[in-house]
């Protein structure tokens, strides 16, 4: 028996190692490290390995692009400029996510429970936090979750695709179920969030096996050449089961990136998540998701006949209509800022998906620049949403504030955030001059292009439907005034603005804001439910970047779609 | 003849020794009802109600278990890697040595953690 | 001919086999009957007293009254058992147990007396097949579990827990001190692994491996000194508390022949299988290593092991349940991983043609340096979890950062549900596993 | 001539301004929250001034175009700046403006000035809000400049969406009404709906665009206007691009049955937002249906024009009929722009040079007229203790306040198109087009006159003649500022309805040009029966 | 025998791995669902690589017993700590999120 070592070009594989590497460094920096200082080691090196994941994307960006691929033994860590550009945007996106998890608002706390483990409401949770506990596991995780993403859409080999949807998805369990504030509601999340999770990664993997069934191989463009190629080492109850194998994987990572039928999942887990974990999950998942979903259905539209191909397309076409009226119409009705964030990227999955329909490389291209556009929003919207706390009436800050009715108001109490929020959602809205706008441009010519013109008339009207959810949000926060306004004029919003919105505006309508001052000092001191708390840095960061981003991308998007355009293009199967 | 028919031969005949067994004390032996041989056994006192199912036990259990199965994990892809030692030789090792060493970072975290300290 | 398989099982046909089951079976059984008298005699000589001698000659036939006595008593089932599973476990426990002897090679091909019919004097061989031996070790493990469970009682629930912990924690060891056999022999298969010994019984190069799989097999097995799961002085009897009649005999059987099975891998894995010991396999060109001698040698290795078994329990105290899951694994696995390592790369260094000499120097070499510097670093001393630290008895319950549970020396602050505190115990009793079981049924 | 890019200057001078206006006393605003009244050189109250300059220093820049601006070529686009901008999408910077983009251009200009004048007091005296309002004012100004002078669809179509979100805070936020809320959504619920339905056609329309066939790409100035006009459409695809380009202009430019937001936010909004969303802003619509969907979809124009014509008759009907019997003053000028827009695009679809030509002479004379009323109604509220929006709660205010009075029966009179004011040059040269093709169609309308003079003369007489309201008894006349407003905008009026013709040369070969586009020709030479029509 | 009728086998038990996912109410119940449902693709996947003559299939056996005992780490924390927060497993208990 001979055995020969296969070579393996380490550089290649340099965007993913990184990460993993970084992350295992964490583990054994819980283990070793004093607590004291274990937060700021973690933090540093998550943001430096990230950076380097990004470095060496940048690195490789002039030889995949020249070559139009790299790979890792057949195909089993598979480059593509697409791939990496996902990967870039994956690793971009994570950074600012992690500066968002690692905020700590001025009480102190980050958005995680002092121990996971324990269990909630217990003396033993409570000893925790005094203690001043923190779970610094989470970033580790954060980082592992982080490889299996940018390996997602990086293989050709579909058990590697499992095995990576499997890297990013367990760490992510783990961190829905760490949240600090709401316990029950968190664990809740990782548990359906891990049951469905995993359900669909196993409708996924039959479907792997089914395909390894019919062509004896697991690598993706192998198997499609021997579809293609009668005569193979093919069964004889073929060709039902390739296409049965290639649905059952379809189905799959239609539920990562959340799609109807299969998004039933988004909005519990969205809501019961640590918000920035959510941030995080709403913004990187669906990215490498959608890259792992655009490679396999792309290379499918290659490899499949005429007929099969124009199914495959009927598919997503339902997909598409189905996610995106989903996403919308549910949206509208919802009274929590975080499930409506879910169903927001419900249909922003639609709209993803109307843009690969047609499978062509402008339906790339479009993918890469609205993955970017809609993770910088959104990771901005869930960053800006862990700021927006209650409040007890002793002034001590609870869990989030994310029942709607608490946002109104919200651009008194905190202008700049409000700004920025509504420009989030102007630009999930997609209205120009924010990078949505570009993106859904691109999203539905691409759709145009491939002929699937119903598709984004329905897309546009989504649009439209959609924009109805994201300006009431912002009519709540810039128009209606605070809840206490609403019950008499001249309540005493000043004893709880006057150190977290100092650049309150008095309303001016009818009542004298000066009156209301007045009073104020003689009624019993009462404070707003809803407090707007200051970032210590990080997460103010992160928004900033997110808004600066969103708005570049709005106004001067010929770079990055110079760089989508770039990025967006296939290898073809080989031969 | 496949080398598995023995194994089946040894487990039908294993199979029909423990069911025998049990089947023959079951039909032998006498029977006097007494309630109070057919409660749980509690040193006497009345049996703590819920001993199954709703028993609780320590955290530490379940992080056991935890730890066995990616140890289990290890030592199964460690049997194939050690039977084909020769074949696979450096990069066999190299390969093997790495995942050990993965393998041996949660061990650590846990080690330190006090994952395994009980009482 | 299998490949991978050293012996030829051409020959056999469905009756050789059946007849061959049978044949293991019957061992099984009297082995069992012989190795209860044999425990008992042997424990009794060291406790200086005679032990069983009233049932036949020695009290040989002791163990056969013990059997008939137990068929014949009331088969109960206590009220709360999960009725199904409660019948299972010690059927699960028994046939797992019986199965393991499917691949043990007692001897080479031999002829059958009076007929020139010739087959290996083993049941069956794969190349997997000591993973087969291990699979059937770990699903006897259930019936165990299932046990304990099913009585719907605390103390069979406690054992059965316990026990689950303890054999997986021991079978890690166990499986990865096989891992040095699997490199030296190349193969998984049972006679390959006797065959390849021919030379040079493993137990010798692999020593350190030898070390763990001996001492992992008798926490395996619930043995003294690690039989916790059946623990008389602290769980009565563990998981088979609430079992009576022909269902109790089958755990006591079943726990009998684990033990002979797990002495028969060690055999055939590290004591060269059936071989004759070094001197007398020289004679007559290894003559002894045919025909029927071979079966000699194995049982003759088997019941060594056996004695040492018997020699433990009655040597050696019962572990405290957390010395022994510590000791599990913090000190074997380790040993067994690092271990592993070490004998990897000097087997490949071999390959790579490096020379023993070279290697011995290296190693040396690496030693000396090793201990020098050990030698000068300073002596430092571990800050915490040290059974002195806390030697105010005061608990706290973040130490150092993490949550940890109170050091020996200390005491939990007061229940507040059960409204009593726990009297400040003296250090060495503080862990003692009467309170690791007043934690347990919380 | 173009050598200074002086319609980039308009573009982003008033972006400075904007932000010069909401950094002044920001620094001093902040720690005592709203207190900022108490002044100081730089204090929050200062920076209505600051606007104020930067709005006329922008006229300024509007007089240097102007200078620039050769009238002889009117009909062709001149100041012209492109820069690519998108070049992937194929969208570039270009702006240029011919003789109807100009003048739309100087409106909206010439307007803020006063508008900021007219808010001088306004906003319950908060001079942070007031801060804030004027610098959405001045944003807003910018990117009316830029959807003027767009040459570039995608451009005009990203200005377009943009301006929304202005103008919705200027309604929402800063708006009077109880309702604003309510009218700030639904007009961007409206605007936007009709937005991305127009986004869908912007899209494939570039997609009509061929394909360069050596890189496979599409021109990086693919959405030049000049690119995009005279493409070979197929006629369905036309039709429904330009139903959907005409949509989003209808709701635009308030126009029955898609008007019902316009009351709702005229009510609710300040005056000088009416002024304007109702005075520039909703010129985008007529404008654009001028500028893009004349040239960009001939046939489907001619095509759907009698229906269109239809809608245009209904509306100038339907709204003269509204406002008669409103009783919100700001409610009652909503309608009647209704009314107003409905002649102007009767005009535009008249294809004749005329029409045309008085509809984009309309778009300016009902800027100013409609603004002045808004203004003066403003003025006349402010007046009102509570702030009365209701025409009942006032009454005699002509004897309390008699230049408020003056100055509002001329804007009114000019809602009517009384000889002499400008509405009425532009609304005869309207009937004289429509009546070359469509007969019917100015049959029916003329009543609206009728109508018209009904609604303003009826409002003038219950506000501000009779006894005086008991309200309003210590009313006092207009002050300097508010005369400065009231001023300018009736002389105006007054000068562009003596001496249209300087204006008529801006608008009169952009008119031909249209015709052209559409491929029809002038059924009559008819310039002669204008210079008649002249009193 | 037929290396078709694993095939049917591993489907069969695919798919009561689903309906018990989809059915079961108990957390431990469906999980073992899941389980199931991967030791059927397990037996697809041995199957396959046996008819294809090809040791890939048992490879990814391997890849696949290690990512469903991950599956399990991960999940019975999760489980776990949920039981001991609200004493159930049952899935229809878990319901503070519907709203």
């Amino acid at each position: 028996m001979e055995f020969e070592a296969p070579v393996i070009d380490w550089a290649v594989l340099s965007p993913v190692l990184v990460v993993l590497a970084a992350g295992v460094v964490g583990v054994l920096i819980e283990a070793f490290v004093p607590d004291r200082v274990r937060r700021a080691v973690q933090v540093v090196l998550t943001l430096a390995a990230l950076v380097g994941s990004v470095v060496a994307v940048a690195l490789l960006w002039d030889r995949v692009a020249t070559d139009g691929f790299a790979f890792v033994v057949n195909g089993t860590f598979l480059l593509t400029p697409f791939t990496l550009g996902i990967q870039a945007v994956v690793a971009v996106l994570a950074i600012l996510g992690v500066l968002v998890i690692a905020d700590r608002t001025r009480t102190g706390d980050d958005a995680f429970a002092p121990t996971a483990a324990a269990v909630p409401g217990t003396t033993y949770e409570d000893a925790a936090r005094e203690a001043g506990l923190q779970q610094t596991e989470i970033y580790p995780l954060v980082l592992f979750a982080t490889g299996g993403m940018l390996l997602f859409p990086a293989t050709d080999n579909l058990i590697v695709l499992f095995i990576a949807l499997e890297v990013l998805s367990l760490p992510l369990y783990v961190l829905c179920a760490t949240a600090r504030r709401r316990r029950l509601l968190s664990q809740e999340a990782a548990f359906k969030y891990f049951l469905l999770g995993s359900f669909a990664s196993a409708i996924m993997l039959f479907g792997i096996a089914l395909v390894y069934g019919f062509a004896g191989t697991v690598s993706l463009e192998t198997a499609l050449f021997r579809m293609a190629q009668p005569g193979g080492p093919i069964l004889e109850l073929m060709p039902a089961l390739v296409i049965a194998g290639v649905l059952l994987i379809t189905v799959g990572l239609l539920f990562k990136i959340g799609a109807a039928p299969f998004h039933m999942w988004t909005p519990d887990v969205y809501q019961g998540a640590p918000t920035p974990i959510t941030g995080f999950m709403a913004a990187c998942v669906k990215a490498a998701a959608v890259g792992a979903l655009v490679r396999v259905v792309f290379t499918l539209s290659l490899g499949l006949d005429e007929e099969l191909r124009r199914n495959l397309e009927v598919g997503l076409w339902a997909v598409a209509i189905l996610t995106m009226l989903v996403g919308t119409v549910a949206g509208a009705v919802q009274t929590d800022v975080k499930r409506l964030l879910a169903y927001s990227s419900i249909a922003h999955a639609g709209f993803l998906t109307v843009a690969f329909v047609g499978f062509s490389e402008t339906g790339a291209q479009a993918v890469l620049f609205y993955v970017l556009a809609y993770g910088l929003a959104t990771l901005g919207a869930f960053a800006v949403v862990t700021l927006v706390r209650e409040q007890d009436a002793d002034g001590v800050v609870l869990g989030e504030a994310t029942h709607l009715s608490h946002w109104a108001g919200l651009a008194r109490r905190a202008p700049w955030l409000a700004a920025a929020f509504s420009l989030f959602l102007l630009s999930m809205a997609g209205i120009p001059l924010t990078a949505g706008f570009i993106a859904k441009f691109g999203v539905f010519s691409a759709a145009v292009v491939a002929g699937a013109w119903p598709l984004a008339v329905v897309g546009v009207l989504a649009s439209a439907v959609a924009v109805f959810f994201y300006v009431r949000l912002i009519v709540l926060m810039v128009l209606t005034p605070p809840a206490e306004d609403a019950e008499g004029a001249q309540d005493a919003e000043v004893a709880t603005e006057g150190q977290d919105a100092p650049d309150l505006a008095a309303d001016g309508a009818g009542s004298s804001a000066a009156a209301g001052r007045t009073l104020a000092p003689a009624r019993t001191l009462r404070r707003a439910p809803v407090v707007v708390l200051s970032s210590r840095g990080f997460a103010t960061v992160a928004i900033v970047i997110c808004a600066v981003g969103v708005v570049l991308l709005g106004v001067v998007p010929q770079l990055a779609l110079d760089w989508a355009g770039q990025a967006a293009s296939f290898r073809p199967v080989q031969p | 003849m496949n080398p598995y028919v023995p194994v089946l031969v040894l487990m039908g005949i294993a199979a029909v020794l423990a069911l025998g067994g049990v089947a023959a004390s079951a039909v032998i032996g006498p029977k006097r009802y007494n309630r109070a041989k057919l409660d749980a056994y509690e040193c006497g006192i009345e049996p703590t109600p819920l001993a199954m199912g709703g028993g609780r036990l320590p955290i530490k259990y379940y992080l056991v278990a935890m730890t066995f199965i990616v140890f289990d994990i290890e030592v199964v892809f460690l049997y194939p890697w050690a039977v084909d030692f020769v074949v696979l030789a450096g990069f066999g090792l190299a390969a093997m040595v790495i995942f050990l060493a993965l393998i041996t970072v949660p061990f650590v975290y846990e080690w330190r953690r006090g994952g395994f300290d009980w009482v | 001919m299998i490949p991978g398989v050293a012996a030829d099982f051409s020959a056999d046909t469905i009756v050789t086999s059946i007849v061959k089951a049978v044949l293991v079976v019957v061992f099984l059984l009297t082995s069992v009957l012989f190795a209860i008298w044999f425990e008992r005699k042997v424990v009794a000589r060291m406790q200086v007293r005679p032990g069983p001698n009233w049932h036949g000659p020695k009290g040989l036939l002791q163990s056969l009254a013990d059997a008939m006595k137990l068929l014949l008593k009331e088969d109960l089932t206590v009220t709360r058992a999960d009725r199904v599973t409660y019948l299972l476990a010690p059927m699960i426990s028994v046939f797992c147990a019986l199965l393991v002897f499917a691949v043990i090679p007692f001897g080479p091909s031999v002829t059958i007396p009076f007929t020139d019919y010739s087959t290996p004097a083993q049941l069956t061989d794969f190349p997997v097949a000591t993973l087969y031996v291990l699979a059937c070790a770990s699903i006897g493990v259930y019936g165990i579990v299932l046990g304990g469970w099913s009585s719907g009682s605390t103390y069979p629930l406690l054992g059965a827990v316990r026990s689950t912990a303890q054999v997986i924690s021991y079978e890690l060891a166990m499986g990865l001190s096989l891992v040095s056999v699997f490199i030296m022999a190349g193969s998984m298969s049972t006679s390959s692994i006797v065959e390849s010994q021919t030379n040079l019984w493993w137990f010798l190069p692999l020593a350190p491996a030898f070390v763990v799989y001996v001492i992992s097999m008798v926490g395996e097995t619930n043995r003294l000194p690690f039989d916790l799961p059946e623990a008389e002085g602290e769980l009565v009897s563990g998981y088979m508390t609430e079992y009576s009649s022909m269902k109790f005999a089958w755990f006591f059987l079943a726990e009998y022949i684990a033990m002979i099975n797990v002495s028969a891998v060690a055999v055939t894995l590290f004591l060269g299988g059936w071989r004759a010991p070094w001197p007398l396999s020289v004679i007559g060109d290894g003559v002894l290593n045919t025909g029927w001698w071979p079966v000699l040698w194995f049982l003759a290795k088997v019941w060594l092991l056996m004695f040492f078994f018997v020699w433990v329990r009655g040597t050696l105290l019962r572990l405290r349940y957390d010395q022994f899951m510590v000791f599990g694994w913090k000190v074997l696995i380790p040993f067994a991983l690092g271990w592993l390592v070490a004998l990897a790369t000097f087997q490949w260094l071999g390959l790579a043609g490096v020379t023993r000499t070279q290697m011995f120097v290296a190693i040396a070499a690496v030693a000396l340096l090793a201990a020098v510097i050990v030698w000068l670093l300073p002596e430092r001393k571990s800050p915490d979890r040290s059974p002195d630290d806390g030697g105010d008895g005061r608990f706290d319950a973040f130490a150092g950062g993490y949550p940890v549970p109170p050091l020996p020396g200390q005491s939990l602050p007061p229940s507040p549900r059960a409204r009593r505190t726990v009297p400040p115990a003296p250090p060495e009793s503080s862990g003692s596993p009467a309170d690791v079981d007043a934690e347990e049924t919380r | 001539m173009s050598s200074f890019p002086w319609l980039t200057a308009l573009v982003v001078w008033p972006l400075v301004a904007a932000l010069a206006t909401v950094l002044t006393g920001a620094g001093r605003g902040r720690p005592a929250s709203g207190a900022a009244s108490g002044g100081g050189a730089f204090s929050a109250g200062s920076a209505r001034t600051v606007a104020l300059v930067g709005s006329l220093v922008q006229v300024a820049l509007l007089v240097g175009a102007f200078g620039a601006f050769d009238t002889s070529t009117a009909g062709t686009h001149q100041l012209t700046e492109t820069y690519a901008w998108i070049p992937a999408l194929g969208a570039s910077y270009a702006v240029g403006v011919d003789g109807v983009s100009l003048l739309l251009v100087a409106l909206s200009v010439g307007l803020v000035p006063l508008v900021i004048l007219a808010a001088w007091r306004e906003q319950g005296g908060d001079h942070v809000r007031l801060r804030r309002y004027l610098a959405t004012v001045l944003v807003l100004l910018s990117f009316m400049v830029v959807v003027f002078a767009a040459r570039d669809v995608f451009l005009f179509y990203v200005v377009f969406e943009a301006m929304l979100i202005p103008a919705y805070f200027l309604i929402g936020g800063f708006g009077q009404g109880a309702q604003r809320r309510y009218a700030a959504v639904k007009f961007l619920l409206f605007s936007l709906a009709g937005g991305l339905v127009m986004l869908a056609a912007v899209v494939a329309l570039y997609l009509q665009v061929p394909v360069d066939p050596a890189t496979g790409l599409r021109p990086e100035d693919a959405f030049l206007t000049e690119n995009l006009t005279g493409l070979a459409l197929d006629p369905t695809a036309e039709r429904l691009m330009f139903a959907a380009f005409f949509l989003a202009f209808a709701i635009k430019a308030p126009m029955f049955p898609v008007h019902t937001w316009l009351p709702d936010v005229t009510q609710n909004a300040t005056p000088g937002t009416s002024t304007l969303l109702i005075c520039v802003l909703d010129k985008v619509g007529t404008f654009g249906m001028l500028t893009l969907c004349l040239p960009l979809f001939p046939q489907a124009s001619r095509w759907a024009a009698p229906a269109i014509i239809v809608l245009a008759v209904i509306s100038i009907l339907y709204g003269a009929i509204l406002a008669i019997g409103q009783t919100d003053v700001l409610r009652l000028i909503g309608y009647t722009s209704v009314s107003h827009f409905g002649f102007i695009i009767l005009g535009i679809f008249t294809f004749t040079s005329l029409g045309i030509s008085g509809a984009s002479f309309m778009m300016l004379n009902h800027g100013i007229s409609t603004g002045a009323l808004f203004l003066l109604a403003g003025f006349t509220i402010a007046r009102h203790p509570r702030r009365s929006q209701q025409i009942a709660d006032y009454g005699g205010m002509r004897k309390v306040a008699p230049v408020l009075g003056g100055t509002f029966l001329v804007a009114g009179l000019s809602a009517l198109a009384l000889p002499g004011l400008a509405t009425f040059v532009s609304e005869i040269m309207v009937f004289l087009g429509a009546y070359a093709r469509w007969p019917a169609a100015v049959l029916v309308a003329v009543p609206a006159v009728v109508l018209a003079a009904v609604y303003v003369l009826l409002t003038y007489q219950r506000m501000f003649t009779g006894e005086v309201g008991a309200e309003v008894v210590g009313a006092k006349d207009l002050d300097v500022r508010e005369k400065t407003v009231a001023g300018v905008l009736v002389a105006a009026l007054v000068v562009l309805g003596l001496v249209p013709g300087p204006a008529l040369d801006y608008v009169r070969e952009p008119a031909g040009v249209s015709v052209e586009h559409v491929g029809e020709t002038d059924p009559e030479p008819v310039l002669g029966a204008l210079e008649g029509s002249e009193q | 025998m037929d290396l078709v009728n694993y095939l049917y086998l591993a489907s069969i038990l695919f798919a009561l791995g689903a309906t018990t996912v989809l059915l079961r109410r108990n957390a431990i119940v469906v999980f073992m669902g899941i389980e199931l449902m991967l030791n059927a693709t397990n037996l697809a996947l041995v199957t396959f690589a046996r008819m294809h003559g090809d040791i890939t299939g048992q490879v990814l056996a391997f890849f696949v017993m290690v990512v469903a005992a991950a599956e399990v780490v991960v999940g019975l924390a999760i489980i776990v700590t949920i039981f001991r927060a609200r004493r159930s497993a049952s899935v229809d208990d878990v319901n503070l999120l519907k709203s």
